[in-house]
């Protein structure tokens, strides 16, 4: 419960990152933040910044660069007693711990007839839109949704930066969360007293009747810039966050289509094989009926990411291109 | 710190072994008659490994091992009766069945799998010890895996990792001279696996491991400096499996001659021998004990197939722990 | 084209891999096999057994333990004038070499402007059904045809056990290869002079008028035996092969439930981000006012693929299920 | 085998290094401009490596990097222009201006990347080397990396296999003391690198990465043993970046003090005070070389802003290599 005498603060998406990061570390002392340049550097993209001063080097551990002894060291960790976040600079390298992530955390305790639990939290940027080319840029989140025993999320606003870190750590289970990569910078406001938040539901970001536009992460706000155009043009749609991959939260997907009877998936992933597609499937499968016309995907362009901006911002969804596929979808196309 | 255990308890160490050279043939019997299926893989003559380090541990402290792991489960204290059910696929199995051969676990005795990939659990092991480590417990975590798993690099991470960190933990290499039917000279440029770990700065010793006193004078040495905390250990248990890499394996790779050469070594033959002329073993006692070990093993039989089946509906249960169940 | 004089032999999956492996040894003498006790082992799964003593020890190579160091040896060894093939036991294993397959392999031609070739096949055992539980059992094509740059095959006929592999040789690119593990015991007979089949389009298997399953290797023949069976009870099922999991022959597909209108797919993988996924997402895009009833997908349970033999068979699509789904789909259930 | 190349041309040296100093210094200039953009990261201080490494190889040998290459690839030949337009995003960029700063690639001088994935060079180079060994060429490899490569599991991998497999690979190690703002010493637990490298047999030596002519010399010497086929060796450079890591970089890790003790050593001043010292080099020589190179990289400068942009409709371009385009 918010506190009445809460305030609003200005603060940017990775200091709320931050707050979330120092939050969980004065909580509880088995949370400890360890990964490649959390602690000297700051951080990769500077989330951790102050802490090693804070909470010294037990707790904010620098690592060699071996993904996969670390990761998988968070797994152990995690299995006796402690509360790790383990930072992987960005999901592109976190395919070389994947099978950490993979043949370990999602089916030890399945596999062991539920004797273990790991409550373990992964943290990675993601995404492109800063000119880091193709080995930098990935979207990998659909793949980690695929796996049973993972739980992945995919914070987009101030609140779920803020909170989704504490519920994470409070899950029994391993939790990926993806940071991408162009929201740090973003600004806004922030209650005083924001705190945990749920991670097993989407969000519905603006409301709306003529279609559903469902995004999440980075996709976020260029999807409810879309949404803007759209009601420019006299287009009412409704924007849904996803906020969590897996568990997938079908039913609130299900009723806002059900509602519109029009969908766009908007996915950074590239498009063959994308998460998108398994929202298009989902809604095919539960909403056939009441869709009015075809689903309708915006994902990346099937390149690896290239450096130049013109061809990079050409290889990425854009707003004008979620505002076509919308028009087209709700029949209004010239 | 626990007291050491007594170094001349040989007949504790003979039983130790028998139990797992007969468990592991009727394994083999029970695979050919169709009641366990998947892979299985046998430590027939690597016993005196899983027993003299066994034997070096304490209760709190972590065994992390591979899908050869029949000998250190039971080596450990895992019940043979519910290692037997699960490899029936049974409910009473110490998984559920959901694991078989290849993937032990027993949480209450710190057995911590069972790993079918190679080198899969050392990055598990690194993290066991480092959270005693935070949380100043003095315990130590035994990590075990097979010569192929040292080109793996994993390996390499985990040992730099630990050392770097001085984390309590054991890397316990079963070296048996063959990685699947790949022998070591055709996987590493340098065959003295000690090379390796002491590249890591990390002390490393080798030893008989057909030698299972030796094997639990090393380990008791290794442990207690592990304990101490002067950081984690390596030790090269040289050893060699009697038996196929796995019941598939037709042992194109090797010559029936060097596995004879081998099993002159047999670590169950050397003890009891040593023991009858030492006067401590006579062979009524012999007999006496393996009846001892019989018994265990038909009723650990017996009550895997008296086992029942996991109920269909429960497929999904505990792919993801609740709140509740895991508050600790 | 097949000669006259050509005769049916029996032979195995198994054994038309192995002929097309030593075909290809022998047609040229760039390739070479290597991967994990492919030599004197002779095969994890006896796929290579007898070409050790045939070609040598430089050309079937024993590699350690090492999937990331040999994988990205062979896409280093494909730059450079060799045509490798590189074997991956198992799938699972296969996410140690992802780092250099996903940022490497399927990136360097693209990135570099077009400067490098990479004719590479990587071949490796996928699926469960041998009790081999959750490290070993895993279905994840879905995951490499994610990737531009990758060409996904997944034989499931013996004419193709047999002709993909020179094709895929034939073709400049990283190629990987899925060998289902259920297929390898597989009989039937195969023309003495059966070779290369081409790697670009999905194959009618079965032609049928009231529904399209929809499936592709490990799952071929279970869906042909549903379709007999659905045809028992007077259900006439067409059954596409997909063959190419990336490039995708969307055309094949898309004609086929034009036909039929309705649609079922079957996929090894677990349900959610499946590929199934994809497939249903392209259908509903390109034949959405065509189908009469939404898609089903028959996937595998989301679990770690248990040990014991009726948990593993209840975690899998079973024919059962495909029949229970088609009935479904065409409005027949109970 | 070619004719070694000689060892008296400090001028050459000299310029080699020149050229990648203020090449580097254009591009952080041109990055605050915001002509570059991405991770851009510079090598000033350690370009005797670059120079030195890629005078001891001839055309038919390749080189593999990482994404710190830009002073590799000058060295190695790849034109400057090109290197600039490439930074710049121009389809005139040696990768049509997809790669950008850490994907500098360039066929036609064997030099295989630019790769952001640390470690993720090395298989390739292994793969490389083993082409050449199979097809009987009597090229080398020279795989760049730096001191926190050397950590990953690639690293070790590698290392066994082309040691395993004696492949003409030359691995070179860039010990700049730091892997991002990771001190070595909190990355490996034996900071003697060459220690990791005699783990696997394979012959190590460590040289004084701030003196060209002996990072020279011993890459010659290294050079010919493994173009003999005496197998793969492997040099610790150690040296030194004066810059910040990337752009991004605060550079918290480091005292300043450290950063201006190793500037005394830098090793262009180095080298050209013992060529005056040694009547080799004026005042008017080093400014007439000032010139030369300045005027080089005007040029490279002037053709990058000149360079046109890739057409947004050859985005999937290359993708994939068609047969007819790749037939070789
Ligand atoms: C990462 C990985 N690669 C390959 C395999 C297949 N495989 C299973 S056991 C084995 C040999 C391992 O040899 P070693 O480590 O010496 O142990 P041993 O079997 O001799 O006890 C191989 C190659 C695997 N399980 N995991
Ligand atoms: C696998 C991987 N992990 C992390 C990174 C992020 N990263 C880029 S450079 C770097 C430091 C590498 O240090 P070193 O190998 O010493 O090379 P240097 O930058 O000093 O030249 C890190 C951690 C990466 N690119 N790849
Ligand atoms: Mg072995
Ligand atoms: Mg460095």
């Amino acid at each position: 419960m918010p506190g009445s005498d809460a305030v609003m603060v200005r603060t940017t998406w990775r200091e709320a990152m931050r707050a979330a990061l120092r939050e969980a570390l004065q909580a509880d002392p088995r949370v400890f933040l360890m990964g490649e340049d959390v602690g000297h550097y700051g951080g990769c993209y500077a989330v951790s910044r102050g802490l090693l001063e804070e909470f010294g080097p037990e707790r904010i551990r620098d690592t060699p660069l071996s993904e996969s002894a670390f990761v998988g060291a968070g797994i152990g960790a995690a299995l006796n007693g402690m509360r790790p976040i383990v930072e992987v600079m960005t999901v592109n390298f976190s395919l070389l711990a994947l099978d950490q992530i993979v043949n370990n955390a999602a089916t030890l305790r399945h596999m062991s007839g539920g004797q273990f639990a790991i409550p373990l939290v992964i943290r990675m940027a993601t995404g492109a839109g800063r000119q880091l080319a193709a080995q930098h840029s990935h979207s990998l989140e659909g793949w980690y949704a695929h796996v049973p025993g993972l739980k992945v999320l995919c914070p987009a606003t101030l609140e779920d930066a803020r909170g989704m870190l504490a519920s994470a750590l409070a899950d029994p289970n391993p939790v990926i969360l993806f940071e991408h990569v162009g929201l740090y910078n973003v600004e806004g406001t922030l209650r005083s007293d924001a705190g945990a938040v749920p991670i097993d539901r989407a969000a519905v970001r603006r409301a709306g009747t003529q279609l559903s536009l469902i995004a999440y992460g980075g996709m976020i706000p260029r999807t409810l810039e879309a949404a803007e155009k759209l009601a420019a043009q006299g287009i009412d749609a409704e924007v849904i966050d996803l906020r969590v991959l897996r568990p997938l939260d079908t039913a609130t997907l299900v009723a806002s289509v059900r509602k519109t009877r029009r969908a766009v998936i908007v996915d950074e992933g590239w498009r063959s094989g994308s998460f998108a597609a398994e929202i298009s499937a989902r809604l095919a499968e539960e909403a056939f009926y009441e869709l009015d016309a075809p689903i309708a995907r915006v994902c990346s362009a099937e390149v690896p990411i290239p450096y130049a901006r013109h061809m990079e911002l050409a290889a990425l969804p854009q707003v004008e291109a979620i505002v076509g596929a919308a028009r087209e979808v709700v029949g209004t196309h010239a | 710190m626990t007291a050491a255990p007594s170094l001349d308890d040989d007949l504790g160490r003979l039983r130790g072994m028998l139990r797992i050279r007969r468990f592991e043939e009727r394994a083999a019997e029970l695979y050919g008659a169709g009641k366990i299926r998947g892979f299985l893989h046998l430590c027939v003559g690597e016993e005196a490994v899983a027993v003299g380090v066994m034997r070096a541990l304490t209760e709190d402290d972590a065994v992390v091992s591979t899908y050869r792991e029949h000998g250190h489960a039971l080596a450990r204290g895992v019940p043979p009766d519910r290692i037997m059910a699960e490899m029936f696929g049974r409910a009473e199995g110490c998984c559920r069945g959901r694991g078989g051969s290849m993937h032990l676990f027993d949480a209450s005795h710190r057995f911590f799998g069972g790993n079918a990939i190679v080198a899969g659990g050392m990055p598990l092991a690194t993290g066991l010890a480092l959270a005693d480590k935070m949380l100043g417990r003095r315990a130590v975590t035994a990590c075990l895996f097979g010569d192929g798993a040292v080109a793996e690099g994993e390996f390499h991470e985990c040992m730099n990792l630990a050392a770097l960190w001085r984390l309590p933990v054991l890397f316990l290499c079963e070296n048996n001279l063959y990685a699947m039917g790949t022998a070591l000279a055709l996987t590493e440029s340098q065959v003295d696996l000690c090379a390796k770990a002491r590249s890591y700065d990390m002390p490393a010793d080798r030893v008989d491991g057909m030698d299972v006193t030796a094997v639990e004078r090393a380990a008791l040495a290794a442990v207690a400096t592990v304990r101490a905390g002067e950081g984690p250990r390596f030790l090269e248990l040289a050893t060699y499996r009697f038996r196929a890499h796995s019941m598939f394996d037709a042992e194109l790779y090797r010559e029936k001659r060097e596995v004879e050469r081998w099993k002159l070594r047999d670590p169950i033959a050397a003890l009891s021998t040593l023991m009858k002329l030492g006067g401590a073993l006579d062979d009524a006692g012999l007999s006496a004990l393996e009846s001892e070990v019989g018994a265990e093993l038909d009723a650990a039989v017996a009550f895997a197939e008296a086992g029942t089946l996991e109920p269909v509906e429960d497929l999904t249960r505990d792919v993801y722990a609740t709140e509740a169940s895991d508050a600790r």
